[in-house]
């Protein structure tokens, strides 16, 4: 319930994000992105962040203007490659971070917000990535243990939502985002269309409001296009 | 005469197959989905979360809301779903994407495979290929023979850091195609004009060659 | 006069508070939602899969497709969401719900939680009684303070098998409120009527009382 | 893609079901269950299954009528209390039943079909579920470890299919078939009504075409209720 979810300006629904927190944010390289949200951080001022994303946005959008202003100390994501400033202030130890898997990735934010402390999966054994994890055996087959991963705030960008904060995603811009919103102590929901409760059909609803504390919408989205490929006619 | 990388992709189309679950690696091997047979039904998955990648959209179909996992901008062919990458790598991890096709930088005899990092250079990251190696049903590497120094790919033990150990199911190189058994890494192919030996003079692993070894066609 | 199951649902319907999301098990704690009152919003739960549970149905709006989680039909209020049994309880495990009212066999004074199942008698199963009381951010027990025989339910360790371990955060009967804290149980209400003395003469569990102990208000 | 996934019959879907073969089945209590398919599977007369369900039907409808015909060798479920024949069979040894808490259960399922053969929960700890199962603290908590389970065959029911394989379902009839498909070597799914490639909208398909390897149609749904509730107009 909780028709109080609906916040009138991204300064406001950013406001009490603290330095030193730990965010999630959906998307998958530029497509996805809470913008808005990122943008209003940028303003905000927070520093120190640790940012779970599959990536980091690229040098003028997304993420990438965070690292700009210098507000990351640390990003989990499991590729980088898009982001001149990234790649510097990585090699010169201005911040961290850790390479994830992608699928790992997915999985850790879920279970986070499922509750689930740590789950075995076959990736990464016998790579780098296996340095320092524990590993046990199922039916013969070796696996590694990776942990849930719950954020202070998680960051989503959907499609719609209703009032109430039930939320349907568009096409591929679906990816990460379901799953971050389960894995926020405060998740925080920018939407391009915000309806009536009772418009949204309760079989095709994507994330229950249970997880959504706050909605804003947003307006004039860039959504910038990192690869326009296209075919003639 | 045919590129090192029309040979290989017109290999590594042998390897789709009529109803195939397929994901097809970012970079070259995303050129095989242009050139597979339209009598082939295959669904091609997106690791970012799209069954049933459709082809490049048309100017105005352009969306920035669909995408694949190169970041490219797609389209959804008839009967493709859209999903979380949760579900995505459930997907790939518990065994129902029938084949992965990925680009490779070197693979070892036992089926190693290393394709994400080279120590030294800015690490990018891996994205989805571990999850991918360690879930498809099946692991095809598509690369190169050897280096731009002349120096094997396919090494004895791989020098690089791995991306999954003991994953490779085919290699398919522009001189050879290989399999890995529990007997070990077996020549089955060779490229119209090289014989065995050849691959071997260029083969830094050990392999056996397998008995029915046919001449590889070179697409023509 | 009110009856005990009057008495407890009345106390039980002043933990549900506006804006909550609550999970009411089967049996008691399901009537508790006909007495919600029209001014509190709140979205009831069901672990089979729908998030706002509506009213039952009349008799032609009767939908095999839609029931609760006691096998009951049911409809959906207006902004309810359906959904996997996975998701459901993602949502319960991962902390998700405010609030689970359910019934107990027995509380122990340290929060331990015995519902489900008596040695030499036929075991039906848990249910999603394990997961809820695990992930709810809130666990209140709703039963009758004593058996048959007169004997306490509310013990200084439980007999029976456990749901959880040191669970329960408030236990409602229908002579007294106890909290549980890191400094024990807390006797926090009797029901009117009752004196603290009264409570201990019925009660097996070692508890302090509340310096704000308040009478128990019945429902009239 | 496999056009060739549609089946005429029951009795040909169910064929190769083997004694002693696990089934992963759907449905809650007797809703959203492949009725149509345990039918074939009692004609069929196969033996000696073990049965993962959240429920065992009732006497005469849904799993139960394979407990009449003692079918089941062993049942994996949360709650089994609606039925006659269990409680016999099972007081009389003729029955195993592994009770597992629905939550777990329902996590194990969509592990096994996600590829985690293990994960954590706080579910059980400290109670007679907990015995014999290894434990694990993170960050000073007890959790349990629980392992994924994966068919023989998975039997689903959905409401609507397309002729590929994509699968919704209708209300709260979806309950762990979404899991279950995900879950089987092969995945057999019984549905109301099958429709052409492409009248699904694929921002709304509950379960992708990928997991499923058999669809028939059914007919004459009974769906009967367990409880008829009704309030007065």
């Amino acid at each position: 319930m909780q028709q109080g979810k609906i916040y009138d300006s991204f300064t406001e629904a950013t406001a009490d994000i603290f330095d030193g927190a730990t965010l999630v944010v959906g998307g998958f390289g530029l497509c996805g992105i809470p913008e808005k949200s990122i943008a209003a951080l940028q303003e905000q001022g927070v520093k120190e962040l640790t940012v779970v994303s599959n990536n980091c946005g690229v040098d003028d959008f997304g993420l990438g203007i965070l690292l700009q202003s210098r507000q990351i100390k640390k990003m989990v994501s499991s590729y980088v490659g898009e982001n001149k400033t990234f790649e510097q202030q990585y090699l010169s130890g201005e911040i961290e971070v850790d390479l994830v898997p992608q699928g790992t990735l997915a999985e850790r934010i879920r279970a986070g917000g499922a509750g689930i402390p740590g789950f075995y999966t076959p990736t990464g054994v016998g790579t780098p990535i296996a340095e320092g994890k524990e590993q046990k055996q199922f039916d013969g087959k070796t696996y590694l243990l990776e942990e849930g991963i719950v954020g202070d705030f998680a960051l989503v960008k959907a499609w719609k939502a209703d009032k109430l904060g039930n939320l349907v995603f568009r096409k591929t811009s679906r990816n990460f985002n379901p799953l971050v919103a389960t894995a926020g102590k405060v998740t925080i929901v920018e939407v391009e269309e915000l309806v009536e409760v009772g418009e949204l059909d309760p079989n095709e609803i994507h994330t229950p409001a249970v997880y959504v504390q706050r909605i804003i919408v947003g307006t004039d989205y860039e959504k910038r296009i990192e690869r326009r490929t296209v075919r003639e006619a | 005469m045919a590129t090192s990388r029309d040979i290989i992709i017109n290999r590594a189309l042998q390897e789709i197959e009529d109803g195939m679950y397929v994901n097809l690696g970012i970079g070259i091997p995303t050129l095989i989905a242009n050139a597979i047979p339209n009598d082939r039904h295959v669904m091609l998955q997106s690791e970012n979360g799209l069954l049933g990648i459709g082809p490049y959209p048309l100017e105005h179909e352009v969306d920035a809301d669909e995408i694949n996992a190169g970041k490219e901008t797609v389209t959804a062919q008839k009967g493709a779903s859209y999903f979380d990458s949760a579900e995505s790598f459930a997907m790939i991890r518990g065994g129902h994407i029938d084949l992965a096709i990925l680009g490779g930088m070197e693979v070892a005899e036992n089926g190693d495979l290393a394709n994400w990092m080279i120590p030294g250079k800015m690490v990018k990251g891996m994205g989805g290929a571990m999850d991918l190696v360690n879930g498809a049903k099946r692991v095809v590497i598509i690369m190169e023979h050897v280096n731009k120094y002349g120096e094997s790919k396919v090494k004895s033990s791989c020098t690089l850091p791995l991306t999954g150990s003991q994953v490779v199911h085919r290699l398919i190189t522009d001189k050879a195609v290989f399999d890995f058994t529990d007997a070990g890494m077996v020549l089955i192919e060779t490229l119209a004009g090289l014989t065995v030996e050849d691959i071997r003079a260029v083969t830094e692993a050990n392999f056996t060659v397998s008995p029915e070894l046919e001449r590889m066609p070179v697409g023509e």
